[in-house]
């Protein structure tokens, strides 16, 4: 048995177990819930250290027939796209785990649920079949709508669960369409990417029918990433999740329909990749500046926080859009880097919501004196939110910045203001609202974390930081598997050499 | 000259009709005992169409279990309920205007299809009692078992329905 | 059409006693009575089942029919305690008092 | 450039890690990380032992710097680096090495020199503050990030340890955080050093885009084979480096957050605003100066710029700075603000210099003013120290006799930025104005003059109300000599503003910029040992004393006039003077320049609402169109058909029956058709 069906496992025996318990036994679902999270963590990282960078080969393989007769097979395996990925959802996934330690209601239910989703997720980046990529991924969601409906906060809960659950489904729905599209139109009866990858290099799908594919599967899975316009559920849903929730879902479920997208739109779609690019920058403009400044007016927490992440996404589709190795590899260095960074600063929003009662930014002041360590960790977090070196967002909004700088050079000169600028205006008001000025009464009581509630801050900082002092850690086997795609996204332009593009000038 | 057997076919699917008609309609009393006794008239002249079809052992149990049991029912349950106030209600004209219109549409939709269909061979059957618990008992001996189940459910919830406190 | 009672006769007189027990379901407000009136439709399905079955020659139709009848039982049972329930907790049995369904 | 070919040269030099002696610089660079780190993990909760940690780790760099400046600086070594992987992605190599060669082992004795002495100051400063291994921590990692640029041998590198400094300086700027200005200071600071960074990352983008290298030395090969090879962008990039420049170094118009940034504690002040963060501009000019020496070049929609360079459009930046800040400083009356417009002022003559083909002479007076500017600040925050956090000086004087040695140390530190030969601050300070005169540029020569008068007004004027006269308030009067900590820094810091240029530093530094394309100034060509600097230091103190007058009389004299004529009439005006005479004199330009030309409130009143407008747009957008028409609408519109459906839900049974059989009639009615 590959590790990699060891690790996909995990979560649903550790959920099938905490199903069992009976309810009152609180001590014994969360001690459960955290050995899974525990086990999948360390999973993952011997997953990643015993994966070998530089190929483009799939490693950890595993594949078995299910039905033959509609091509749907049990097929997993890593490459240099998803192996950083799938760490970062283990790290996310033990992180929010500890952070359910806040949830007080209903706690097996809520370690189901959320036992589920990780599952679900980690079952989505390693799935290497268009179905179980599908099924995983609406298995990771479900549950997080339902836990927004019933562990979620604020007056606004109700219509943000709606909300959210609408879009994204609605997003999915768009997402299924272009996926039955792409395996009825291929003719070959397989479900199985690789297959696919294989067919449609030797015969690749007539040019109108990929104009009309992929804008299906970009919209699609855009929306469940938040792409501007289809992006207003984010940052109430998020306002509204409970904190290991926002996590997951902020952090590693977004990152599934970026993944998809660079997994099957992109390199078997060329055709309708040229055709819909511009459309396509222009609208990682909406993310980018839009959401920036929109972000710039929240004075709630969370609403900032969600917008920013939203802004965040806004480089990953411009990286997608630069169709070059370098805009491409940075965009899953900022998915690795983003996931990690999205779930600190909604573990700490969350923190501040339980322990202070608000995430009303003119309310809250001063809390660097009260709690040392979370007010450092949200600097921290924030820091890295703007794009500050030294995080591991740093090397992959640099990169995507470089990379698209060749074909949309005014896109860049909008990212870099987006990202260095307004980003670095809200992030800092923010930490200004938050940690600094004058110590408030009211929050006199409110304690420090303790030692082990800082467990997820930490895990979650240590990867963020480890990921931007070595970014090569997961670009050398990003890099590979990207040149791969790009040269399949785009066989009539080879990427030109430097010393051609100066000569051009 | 018309049979007698045609004869005895008008008369009892006029007398259906008629009583039918006044068992939903009567214009002279909205008492639902009247009712329930002009039912009780419409499933008799029934029987005799049954009859009428050969079919004598049907003929019979609709006497029995509607004529006997089924309005038993009705009217005890008539007299549990004390309806008085049904004459002090006034009649929806509206609702009985739309409810004749939809009606007769229906009606005669069905008629037209009715007639318009090819007539069926005429052959004879003979709907006794034998032939007939024949059938029953071998072909259709599965649908029979379930079907007292579902009298026993039907008892069950009944029993259930009628205790006092209806939790 | 001729005089003599054939299939399409029994049939009309079917179709005509199952919209008089149509009317009186629409028409009335008494809950007993509609009841009644969806007994009268079903009696206007028998018949037509029992005349399908002897001018088909076979007994399916009328074993149909015996099945009606019990099943018609059952529920006029059913019917009636919900009835009597129904009257209990609401202190009516008219239709136009009960629009608990209503949004 | 070929990635792998990159990547082979990475393996390669790996082995070799530990084996040559450059890679020391390894060392001086991650002590200051370690130091940090340490006070982080493990002794936060002793001020004593975080202070130690911190003290130790600079010193042992600046040693170690020495070392390395013995090794790399005397003599001729050529740079060297130890490359180490990085970032990889497609033709994007950046690899992390070092960059050893004069430049470099100058800054850096230069900035572990000033860092060590502020923080053995700091302890005396900081005494009793709550969070003093807080603050040890910032000052580490400040100096890390520092190191970091200084030794950076690409722009990528570069710009990674630029935003560090940056973020390092708002944590020490904040580091009083529950003080509302502060705090707001050191966010103005931060976001004011952003707006200069994205000019720099867009600067390093079309760089890398047209030459393929983000390194250094190979741009500098590459550029120097082919001047042309950036394009019709040549320009436009260099502007934008420089934009990076204008951020750290606070040139107009990014200069407005230094003054606010004298919010943080006097001995940030000194490492940040004198040696350090606002040289890092001039620094990192310094450094890409080969940048500028490509053809100038405009897109077509600049070309009106025409045959004006990038280095034109610098050193006009820089000359405006120097002079509006010489300006403003002449009005202020807190005591850190003064010093801050001076910074200010002389980064602006830097920059000049740099725009003037000097960055010999920047370097030059880089160093001297890191020297002389930190002596300043360490000697104000003495003072404030002394008259207990009061820093207006209008409410001193007469602090010579309580504190002499604070008072003799910072007069010699103003001597020396007013430039009084033989003081470090002439030498450089002439050799910047030779630089404008030589290389063709009289106005910016004369401005230079100007300013050099004005700040000798303002200096002289500084001293005079503080120091001399009589006390003016009771805080003034109970002064007393701060504690050795801080005095000694005072001293020691006092040696090189007065000695400095004594060493043949201008040559140094010549030769590091012109050997190469082998046009020469002065003297200074041969190559200098170490051995032969020690002997013919004392040789040639005559020669180098008299040096300037003998070689270039023009600007050494009229520096010197200028000089006599700025104190002249600080003298005449302040002298025992009990409020400020200038005020009646200039009437509203006094006014002017006490409210710094009124930058903050024109950037206040008109680019932040506008930008905040955007935002509000967006935002209101965002709430009303996209989440109010759309996203509302297309739920209002679905609830609106729900609510009229509803009407046909009436709760009625028979009115569903009826609903029931008319559709039961349209089947059969269809069916049977």
């Amino acid at each position: 048995m590959s590790p990699l069906t060891s690790l996909l496992l995990t979560p649903f025996l550790g959920a099938l177990l905490i199903a069992i318990v009976p309810g009152n036994y609180r001590v014994v679902h969360r001690a459960l819930a955290l050995f899974t999270g525990l086990l999948m963590l360390l999973q993952a990282l011997v997953i990643f250290a015993g994966f070998q960078g530089g190929g483009t080969g799939l490693q950890f393989e595993q594949f078995a027939e299910w039905i033959p007769s509609v091509g749907l097979n049990y097929h997993v395996g890593v490459d240099g796209l998803n192996v950083g990925l799938v760490l970062m959802a283990a790290i996310v996934s033990f992180a929010a785990i500890c952070a359910a330690w806040e949830v007080e209601r209903q706690v097996k239910l809520f370690y189901l649920l959320l036992l589920l989703t990780t599952g679900g997720a980690i079952g989505a980046f390693i799935s290497l079949d268009l179905f179980f990529l599908y099924f995983f991924n609406e298995l990771a969601l479900v549950p997080t709508f339902l836990m927004i409906g019933i562990w979620g906060r604020g007056e606004q809960r109700n219509y943000a669960t709606f909300q959210i659950t609408l879009y994204l489904t609605l997003g999915a729905l768009v997402a299924l369409t272009g996926l039955i599209a792409l395996y009825v139109t291929s003719g070959v009866n397989t479900l199985d990417v690789v297959a696919l990858k294989a067919v449609l290099a030797e015969k690749p799908l007539a040019e109108s029918a990929q104009k009309l594919i992929f804008p299906l599967l970009l919209l699609g899975f855009g929306t469940l990433v938040g792409l501007w316009p289809f992006h207003s559920w984010a940052a109430p849903g998020y306002a509204a999740a409970p904190t290991p929730t926002a996590m997951m879902h902020a952090g590693v479920l977004k990152k599934v329909g970026l993944y998809v997208l660079i997994r099957v739109a992109w390199p078997f779609m060329p055709v309708g990749v040229q055709e819909w690019l511009p459309a396509l920058a222009l609208l990682c403009l909406g993310n980018i500046l839009y959401c920036g400044w929109v972000a710039m007016r929240q004075r709630d927490l969370a609403l900032l926080l969600g917008n920013s992440s939203l802004a965040h996404m806004g480089f990953c589709f411009l990286g997608l859009a630069s169709l070059s190795v370098v805009g491409i590899t940075g965009v899953v260095l900022i998915m690795a880097a983003h996931g990690l960074l999205a779930a600190l600063s909604f573990a700490l929003n969350g923190y501040l919501h339980t322990r202070c009662g608000t995430t009303d930014m003119d309310k809250l002041g001063g809390l660097l004196r009260q709690m040392p360590f979370i007010g450092t960790a949200i600097v921290m977090a924030f820091m890295a939110g703007c794009g500050l070196p030294g995080f591991a967002n740093f090397p992959g909004e640099l990169s995507v910045m470089f990379g698209a700088w060749k074909t949309l050079p005014w896109f860049v000169v909008a990212a870099a203001w987006g990202g260095l600028v307004i980003g670095g205006v809200y992030m800092l008001r923010a930490i200004r609202a938050v940690v600094h000025g004058p110590a408030k009464a009211d929050f006199n009581h409110v304690g420090d974390a303790n030692y082990w509630r800082r467990l997820p801050f930490l895990v979650l900082l240590a990867a963020l930081i480890w990921f931007g002092i070595r970014p090569d850690s997961l670009a050398t086997s990003i890099q590979p598997v990207v040149a791969e795609i790009v040269k399949s996204a785009a066989p009539t332009q080879p990427t030109p050499a430097p010393a051609a593009v100066a000569a051009t000038h | 000259m018309p049979a007698l057997t045609d004869l005895l076919f008008y008369g009892f699917a006029g007398l259906a009709l008629l009583f039918g008609f006044l068992c939903v309609a009567n214009p002279l009393s909205r008492n639902p005992v009247t009712s329930a006794m002009f039912l009780v008239l419409t499933i008799c002249s029934l029987a005799g169409l049954f009859v009428l079809l050969n079919a004598f052992f049907l003929a019979a149990v609709q006497v029995l279990v509607y004529a006997g049991a089924v309005m038993v029912l009705f009217l005890f349950v008539i007299m549990l309920l004390d309806l008085k106030e049904e004459e002090r209600r006034k009649l929806n004209k509206v609702a009985l205007g739309a409810g004749t219109v939809a009606v007769a549409v229906i009606a005669g939709i069905l008629i037209r299809a009715v007639t318009s269909a090819k007539p069926a061979a005429d052959k004879l059957v003979e709907g006794t009692t034998k032939p007939l618990g024949r059938i029953l008992f071998t072909e259709y001996l599965l649908p029979f078992e379930i079907l007292s189940l579902l009298l026993l459910v039907a008892m069950v919830g009944v029993i259930l329905l009628s205790k006092k406190e209806l939790k | 059409m001729s005089l003599t009672p054939g299939l399409h006769h029994f049939l009309v007189v079917s179709a005509l006693l199952f919209s008089l027990g149509l009317l009186g379901v629409l028409a009335r407000r008494n809950l007993l009575v509609i009841y009644m009136g969806l007994e009268l439709m079903l009696n206007a399905a028998n018949l037509a089942l029992v005349a399908f079955s002897r001018f088909n020659a076979n007994l399916n139709g009328q074993v149909m029919v015996f099945f009606i009848i019990t099943v018609a039982a059952a529920e006029v049972a059913v019917g009636l305690a919900l009835i009597v329930a129904l009257y209990r907790k609401r202190q009516s049995a008219h239709v136009e008092d009960l629009t608990s369904l209503k949004l | 450039m070929d990635v792998h070919a990159a990547h082979n040269a990475v393996t390669a030099a790996a082995p070799a890690f530990s084996s040559r002696p450059e890679d020391i610089a390894w060392f001086i660079l991650l002590l200051p990380l370690l130091a940090a780190a340490g006070i982080t993990l493990i002794v936060r909760r002793s001020n004593f032992l975080a202070a130690t940690f911190s003290i130790a780790a600079t010193v042992t760099a600046f040693v170690l710097s020495f070392v390395l400046f013995l090794m790399f600086g005397v003599g001729d070594a050529a740079a060297v680096t130890s490359p180490f992987a990085w970032l990889h992605a497609g033709e994007l190599a950046v690899n992390l090495g070092v960059t050893v060669d004069k430049l470099s082992t100058l800054m850096l004795l230069v900035v572990t020199g000033v860092s060590a002495l502020v923080q053995v100051y700091s302890v005396g400063y900081m005494h009793g503050d709550r969070s003093f291994p807080r603050f040890f921590i910032g000052l580490s990692l400040f100096t890390f990030s520092m190191l970091g640029i200084v030794l950076a041998d690409n722009f990528v590198m570069m710009f990674l340890f630029w935003e560090l400094v940056g973020v390092s300086s708002w944590l020490l700027i904040g580091f009083w955080y529950e003080k509302e200005s502060a705090a707001d200071a050191a966010k103005k600071a931060f976001l004011t050093n952003r707006l200069g960074d994205f000019g720099f990352l867009l600067g390093i983008i079309i760089i890398w885009a047209a030459a393929g290298t983000v390194n250094f030395a190979e741009l500098s090969q590459k550029l120097g084979a082919h001047p042309d090879l950036l394009g019709s962008l040549a320009s436009v990039a260099g502007l934008l480096v420089f934009m990076g420049a204008m951020g750290k170094s606070a040139q107009f118009p990014l200069h407005v957050w230094l003054p606010d940034a004298m919010e943080g504690p006097t001995p940030v002040s000194a490492l940040i605003h004198a040696a350090t963060m606002v040289a890092a501009g001039v620094y990192m000019l310094c450094r890409v100066f080969f940048l500028y020496q490509v053809e100038t070049a405009w897109p077509a929609a600049l070309a009106f710029f025409g045959s004006i360079s990038a280095l034109d459009i610098i050193g006009g930046i820089g000359a405006f700075t120097a002079l509006l800040a010489a300006l403003m400083a002449i009005q202020q009356n807190d005591i850190k603000r003064i010093l801050a417009y001076s910074t200010l002022s002389q980064l602006g003559y830097m920059v000049m210099a740099v725009g003037c083909g000097g960055p010999d002479a920047a370097m030059y007076h880089l160093t001297t003013h890191a020297g002389f500017k930190a002596l300043l600040f360490l000697g104000a925050g003495s003072v404030i120290h002394a008259c207990h956090h009061e820093q207006d000086i209008w409410k001193m004087g007469g602090l010579r006799k309580l504190m002499p040695k604070t008072f003799l140390t910072f007069a010699l530190g103003t001597a020396a930025l007013a430039g009084l030969p033989p003081l470090s601050g002439f030498y450089s300070k002439d050799a910047v104005l030779l630089a404008a005169l030589d290389n063709g540029h009289p106005v910016l020569f004369g401005l230079g003059v100007l300013i050099a008068a004005m700040t000798t007004f303002y200096m002289l004027r500084l001293v005079l109300v503080a120091f001399l006269g009589s006390g003016r308030s009771e805080a003034a009067g109970h002064a007393h000599e701060s504690p050795g900590a801080m005095t000694w820094p005072l001293v020691i810091l006092a040696v090189p503003s007065v000695m400095l240029a004594w060493v043949p530093l201008g040559d140094y530094l010549t030769h590091h910029f012109f050997t190469d394309h082998g046009h020469v100034h002065g003297h200074g060509s041969e190559v200098i040992s170490f051995g032969a600097t020690i002997s013919a230091a004392f040789g040639l103190v005559n020669h180098i004393l008299f040096e300037p007058f003998n070689h270039a009389p023009l600007p050494a004299f009229l520096g010197t006039g200028a000089l006599i004529i700025g104190a002249w009439i600080a003298v005449t005006l302040y002298w025992n003077a009990e409020r400020d005479p200038l005020p009646k004199l200039l009437g509203s330009f006094a006014r002017g320049m006490r409210n710094r030309f009124y930058f903050d409130e024109i950037y206040e009143a008109i680019f932040i609402p506008l930008h905040d407008l955007v935002a509000r747009l967006a935002d209101w957008f965002d709430r009303w169109v996209v989440g109010g028409l759309a996203v509302r609408g297309a739920h209002g519109s679905t609830e609106l058909l729900g609510r009229a459906l509803r009407i046909v839900q009436s709760g009625n049974l028979q009115t569903y029956t009826f609903f029931f059989v008319a559709g039961v009639a349209l089947v059969v009615l269809i069916a049977l058709k």
